[in-house]
């Protein structure tokens, strides 16, 4: 029952926030422009029907009606800067964006918790400033010169993609989580723990991050939100044909069909993401 | 010597405060024989592709962003901290409407939202009028991600004893939510204050590919970074032109001193 | 005293926030003895424990002084010279049993991870014996519980179990009996007299209940705004009390009158 | 520079470029910025896809890219007659598609009424769709091909070097193809990979089966940071259009060779807003259809400073729509506006104009201040505004530059009208004027600055309409360049369109691969794709 009101839910955030977006980019400018315009050699003719088709959807209800019609037979429509079918666009890139996506997260945990820990243990300590100040580092530095720097030493740009997002997740994993373990190291069991002469490891793999797991883990629901959107940076710098520069071309191109399919996927990922983050905290309190 | 963290910061506002005389050359005067120039006695930091001043490009652009990113990041936590609190306070219904708008607005384009809005705005509007409403959206528009935080923060808090305590003396709700609640908060929305500051000095820059940014000829910290990414291009070693690093070093001095001044008072109280 | 003491204390601390805590604290805890520490809420009786054991930069504190422990000094040990000693020779107990327990762990493994902390033979044995002697059941079901869901009395008892795993030559109990209830708190404190007896554990009891700590310990030492005011036996202290603060305290105890109260004419 | 490098640089001259002993096999690899959007070969509308169409399919005739001149491709020869209405092709016998059917004139037929099709969107196909009548394409004999126009049409073999032929008879349609080079694999968003086609005609003078490279990797990439530094590690053999701080930097690495080929046919102009419809205040549209005013502009921008800053010289001030890279159609006559913004100031004070302090009014007391559009993310034309904003300060005119992303400044500059002034750059393919005429004839959609007028608004635009028709309907060349000769200089006397620089084309190139014969007209490095090969031991295997 649950499951199905939450089903439900994700179902409704994904179709308003479908006829929002439809709506946000038909009334932005220059949606009935198009670049091939500026060709001095297409006859009036030409011109004409290419206004036509895209003044159509300027009747917001009919035109995502028809959408959602289309998507109900499993067809998301054609796009139109591609000229090719918005599902095949998306099944062609969905894997490159979640395998980066995927890679990124675990490596942005990892490099996030550690610089955490570390900071943890040495409250204090000029390490801890350092480890503040690296996170500092890794939010200011932009991401084009980030992703120009790893090209450096390393030589795929797949690879550079998934360092770019990792270390873009990695400032806020650290921030959040340190907040987290500093409230965790404070709590009377950890003192308790360390009075019985535990080892510091002991103390953070069984009494630390146990109790903060369920808050680590609703972070990490999050945190493949926060990947997907700094995704969209990364491979269009580094051209890394994935959803995040698909978005970013039909953006730039106006391209109903394709970034209203691409709102419908990143409402479904972020909304199941923050369900899935909800539904563990709700059990954390409960239990 | 604990003073430092502000006293720095004293010093680089007023730098910037000084930045007409400092830097006498302005950041709009093109010195056409002195193109992308290092270091030199009259240019501190060089110059740029235009044979502008970089120095004065830092200082004038610090101005702007000082100024402007914070008040950005103030208005999205601001928005975050009532908008997460009040789903956690309030009852079921109005819990799941704003939980509901949340993830909707998570999901949505804004771009076009800020690209309709710079399209609506007159042609020859001021370019510092219309960077202040570029951050002005930017603000509205980041409440979503660090308001689902907050209500879990909330949440936590609700479970308190003072929180109890509270109910147990009969204080209204309303009270109880801006004496109780949001104070407690406060760590959760400094985190949140700490993070959005350089992401949103960064997005500034990041919009200029669509001519969100500010306009030419004024500098802000989001362009001046933005130079980095074409000179680093690895055609040279990156750090041959160190004095581009400016900026980025200028902006985690600033993040970092702010950060450490903040834990000092919160150390003290 | 011609005896050596197995714990030594001269002190200071500081807290970044606050100021001086602890000023000149001067203690001396003779083997098998039970030290009382009595002192307002504040007065920073924790921050000694947690002092003793090196734990204080938990609270953000720094001390100076000189902490001897059958002879050797705690200020200048190492973090790992103090962790074998933490639990094994000197061990806590805390105020608040149930926030002590770690909430994510069976009772079991929080006793057997406290004996493995120290060493490598099999403590079974060792665990149950002491399970029965804090009078706490020994079968499997209890092991298996979590700590939410003990009682808080059978929590202390688990805290006081584990403290004496290891037969430990210091206990510090810091107002272990606070949030306690009359009867639950009686039979804990017969719990830290028997440990005291069998184990022959020194023990340094803080708490602010002067009868509680009266009724178990050998001597009392009174800490009043960072300082220790007057040490004494209990009879001492209650019948000849000497420093003014002393005084005020002793007063304070109510006594039992079984006088009704005017009823108050409505 | 040392002895050593400079011999280097020597060596490394254009005269390496030409062959040695020549090597087969390998394969070229390079960037595209974008993904071609249309493989059919007659849909093409972007660059990218013109590239790999150029390179998977044969036209009748080409243009070659160096001397600017037709070459014979498919057909051995051609004849216009009937005073230009009409044109005869004779066709190489026994050629073949890449899937091994046959070629010859039905094929030719079968393409021209393919483009007959009015659905189809592509510059090549509309300009076979005469506005009146209709295109008859005859075989004479299995190898002869004639093709008639209803009208005149300027240069018509010239139309022909962009038609790839395609199919009658191959079930494969339009992916069986003439060219070099065929599809082999193509990953969206990544990469297309070309395999030599067995069956290309063409063999060079020993007899030798061209051409001699095994395939062609064309990745997509956008960012030119990347591309550059994946060309200095060896991972791509050229790189063209080259912006010119990146050309200065190539030209100090010894392992790659740098090339300026000189001024390319692209512009980068200005124009102001003289739409009747346009919302903008009455006395800017007075200001921007004086004469006076916008030749003024024109003066106060230093266009030497431009070539010198924002192309560290390479770049050359530009006198009008037509490039001195275009050998045939360049008005050489005509000189780039003066800077003189002095003389500039006493032409606009003669209309009225007055300084008052910094600041420039007009006769009825307006402060002369105007914004200029331009797209985006272009860090040259970004350049190119802040120099013109400061340029025209020193005549007190207040210059706003509002940068913003393509569809939106279309919709303006097409649409709306809703702006004063346009920067933007204009890339030219084609080298003949007619071409143009969407842009001169005061009727078309490209006449930026009023575009589809009903009439002439104007005396000198009524002019170039009369103009822009002699030369389209002249056969001799001379006379037809006579013809647009007239209108460049009405152009450079009106400035309708302020032009400011013809930028330099700049390439670099492995030297490693061997026969480039890089030009100014694209695709600048490949058009002579199947002579190109690798020296010896260089070559990449094909994967």
């Amino acid at each position: 029952m649950a499951f199905l009101r939450t089903l439900g839910r994700v179902a409704l955030v994904v179709l308003v926030g479908g006829l929002l977006a439809h709506a946000l980019i038909v009334f932005a400018p220059g949606y009935s422009a198009d670049e091939r315009e500026l060709d001095p050699g297409l006859t009036a003719e030409t011109r004409e029907a290419m206004l036509k088709e895209k003044s159509q959807d300027s009747r917001l209800i009919s035109s995502y009606s028809r959408f959602l019609l289309g998507l109900s037979h499993g067809d998301f429509g054609t796009s139109r800067s591609l000229g090719r079918p918005v599902r095949e666009l998306l099944s062609d890139r969905l894997p490159t964006t979640l395998t980066t996506i995927g890679k990124a997260v675990v490596l942005g945990w990892l490099l996030g918790l550690s610089l955490a820990l570390v900071c943890c243990f040495k409250t204090g300590s000029p390490i801890e400033s350092a480890g503040i100040m690296t996170s500092n580092l890794l939010l200011c530095v932009p991401a084009a010169v980030l992703a120009l720097l790893l090209l450096i030493w390393v030589d795929s740009r797949a690879t550079a993609a998934v360092w770019v997002v990792a270390l873009a997740l990695t400032p806020r994993v650290f921030r959040y989580s340190y907040n987290l373990l500093r409230q965790s190291y404070d709590s009377p069991h950890i003192l308790l723990a360390k009075a019985k002469g535990l080892g510091p490891l002991r103390i953070l793999f069984h009494h630390v991050l146990p109790p903060a797991a369920g808050q680590l883990i609703a972070l990490a629901g999050v945190s493949v939100s926060l990947g997907l959107s700094a995704s969209i940076p990364a491979e269009v710098i580094l051209d890394v044909p994935g959803i995040g520069q698909l978005a970013w071309q039909a953006a730039l191109s106006r391209d109903l069909p394709l970034l209203v399919s691409l709102t419908f996927f990143v409402a479904l990922v972020g909304t199941t993401a923050n369900a899935m983050s909800d539904h563990l905290v709700e059990q954390e309190a409960s239990s | 010597m604990k003073r430092l963290p502000e006293i720095l910061l004293a010093v680089l506002v007023l730098v910037m405060l000084c930045a007409p005389w400092l830097a006498p050359n302005g950041y709009e005067k093109q010195s056409r024989d002195f193109i992308a120039v290092g270091p030199t006695k009259d240019f501190l930091l060089g110059t740029d592709a235009l044979g502008r001043d970089r120095f004065a490009r830092l200082l004038f652009g610090s101005r702007l962003s000082l100024l402007l990113a914070p008040a950005a990041a103030a208005v999205s936590v601001f928005l975050a901290a009532v908008i997460g609190a009040l789903a956690a306070f309030s009852g079921k219904r109005l819990e799941s409407a704003i939980i509901f708008f949340s993830d909707v607005a998570l999901s949505l384009p804004w771009l076009f939202l800020l690209l309709t809005i710079r399209g609506a705005m007159p042609l020859d509007i001021r370019p510092e009028v219309s960077i202040v409403i570029t951050f002005l959206v930017l603000g509205l528009l980041g409440w979503a991600g660090p308001a689902r935080i907050v209500r879990a923060g909330v949440r936590l808090i609700l479970k308190s004893d003072y929180i109890f305590q509270a109910k147990a003396m009969g204080i209204a709700p309303s009270r109880t939510f801006f004496r109780y609640i949001l104070p407690n908060i406060k760590p959760l929305l400094i985190a949140q204050f700490w993070i959005s500051l350089p992401v949103f000095i960064l997005s500034e820059a990041n919009l200029g590919a669509l001519g969100l940014s500010v306009s030419e000829p004024m500098p802000s910290w989001g362009n001046l970074l933005k130079e980095l990414e074409s000179q680093t291009s690895a055609l040279e070693h990156p750090l041959a032109n160190w004095q581009l690093l400016a900026p980025i070093v200028l902006l985690v001095a600033v993040v970092s001193l702010l950060q450490l001044s903040q834990q000092r008072l919160k150390g003290s109280s | 005293m011609g005896i050596i003491p197995v714990l030594s204390v001269m002190l200071n601390v500081d807290y970044s926030g606050k100021g001086r805590v602890l000023n000149g604290v001067c203690l001396d805890l003779a083997p098998g003895e039970i030290l009382g520490l009595v002192g307002q809420s504040g007065s920073g009786k924790s921050t000694l424990a947690l002092s003793i054991l090196r734990l204080l930069s938990f609270k953000g504190g720094s001390d100076s002084g000189s902490i001897l422990f059958r002879g050797n000094e705690l200020l200048g040990a190492s973090e790992k010279q103090m962790r074998k000693l933490r639990g094994n020779q000197i061990s806590l107990v805390l105020q608040s049993p149930l926030a002590s327990l770690n909430p994510s762990m069976r009772i079991g493994r929080q006793l057997f991870e406290a004996w493995g902390a120290h060493s490598n033979e099999n403590g079974a044995a060792t665990i149950m014996e002491t399970l029965r002697q804090v009078n706490l059941p020994t079968d499997e079901a209890f092991l298996n519980r979590y700590p939410r869901q003990l009682s808080v009395g059978l929590a202390q008892r688990v805290l006081i179990a584990m403290a004496v795993l290891h037969r430990p030559a210091v206990l510090l109990a810091d107002e272990p009996t606070s949030a306690l209830d009359a009867l639950t708190q009686a039979s804990i404190l017969d719990l830290f007299r028997k440990v005291n007896r069998e184990y022959g554990t020194a023990m340094l009891f803080v708490s602010h209940d002067l009868l509680a700590v009266a009724s178990l310990c050998h001597r009392i030492a009174i800490l009043h705004e960072g300082q220790i005011v007057e040490t004494g036996t209990p009879r001492e202290i209650f019948e000849t009390p000497r420093h003014e603060y002393t005084r005020t305290l002793v007063n304070a105890i109510p006594t039992l009158r079984f006088e009704t109260p005017e009823r108050v004419q409505v | 520079m040392t002895p050593f490098l400079l011999a280097f640089f020597l060596a490394a001259s254009p005269a390496e470029l030409t062959p040695g002993k020549i090597q087969t096999g390998g394969e070229l690899r390079f960037a595209v910025p974008s993904e071609p959007k249309a493989l059919h070969p007659l849909q093409v509308t972007d660059e990218s896809s013109e590239l790999v169409r150029y390179l998977i399919s044969g036209s009748l005739v080409r243009l070659n890219r160096v001397t600017q001149k037709i070459e014979p491709e498919l057909a051995e020869s051609w004849k216009v007659t009937d005073s230009g209405l009409q044109i005869t092709f004779q066709l190489r016998k026994g050629l073949k598609f890449s899937d091994g059917a046959p070629f010859d004139a039905a094929d030719v037929i079968f393409t021209i009424n393919k483009l007959m099709d009015k659905s189809l969107v592509s510059p090549i196909a509309e300009s076979f769709r005469p506005a009146v009548g209709s295109v008859i394409t005859k075989a004479i004999g299995p190898n002869v091909v004639s093709v008639r126009f209803p009208v005149y049409v300027a240069g018509m073999e010239r139309l022909f070097s962009g038609l790839s032929i395609l199919s009658s008879r191959s079930p494969l349609k339009e992916a069986a193809g003439l060219g070099p080079f065929m599809v082999a694999e193509s990953k969206a968003g990544a990469h297309i990979r070309l395999a030599k086609n067995p069956n290309y005609w063409r063999k060079d003078a020993s007899g030798r089966q061209m051409p001699y490279l095994d395939a062609i990797r064309i990745e997509f990439l956008k960012n030119r940071d990347i591309e550059l530094l994946r060309f200095q590690k060896g991972e791509f053999d050229f790189v063209s259009n080259i912006e010119p701080e990146a050309y200065e930097k190539l030209k100090a690495n010894p392992t790659v060779t740098a090339l300026d080929l000189g001024a390319s046919l692209d512009t980068q102009q200005i124009w102001f807003n003289q739409t009747p419809a346009a919302p903008i205040g009455a006395h800017k549209k007075e200001w921007f259809t004086s004469q006076s005013f916008r030749l003024a502009i024109s003066e106060t921008i230093n266009r030497k400073d431009m070539a010198r800053v924002v192309y560290h010289g390479y770049g050359v001030p530009a006198v009008g729509p037509v490039s001195p890279g275009n050998s045939f159609w360049y008005a050489s006559k005509l000189k780039p506006a003066e800077f003189q913004p002095q003389a500039a100031l006493a032409r606009l004070q003669k209309d009225g104009f007055k300084m008052f302090g910094d600041q420039l009014k007009d006769k009825q007391g307006n402060a002369v201040e105007f914004t200029i559009v331009t797209n985006a993310g272009n860090k040259v034309r970004e350049r190119l505004a802040a120099m013109i904003q400061a340029d025209l300060r020193q005549i007190g005119i207040k210059v706003t530059v509002a940068a913003m992303d393509f569809p939106s400044l279309i919709e303006r500059i097409m649409r709306t009208f809703n702006y004063e002034a346009c920067l933007l750059g204009l890339v030219n393919l084609d080298l003949d004027p007619s071409s143009q005429s969407n842009v001169w004839l005061s009727s078309g959609s490209s006449h930026a600055w009023n575009p589809n007028q009903k009439t002439p608004a104007s005396p000198w635009e009524a002019e170039i309409d009369k103009l822009m028709r002699q030369q389209g309907s002249e056969v001799d060349p001379n006379k037809r360049k006579a013809s647009f000769d007239r209108v460049q200089e009405i152009a450079a006397q009106q400035t309708p369109i302020i032009y400011l620089i013809n930028k330099h084309t700049l390439v670099a190139t492995s030297p490693k691969l061997k026969n480039l014969k890089p030009a100014i007209l694209s695709p600048h490095m490949v058009w002579n794709i199947e002579e190109l090969y690798f020296a010896e031991g260089a070559q990449r295997a094909a994967k």
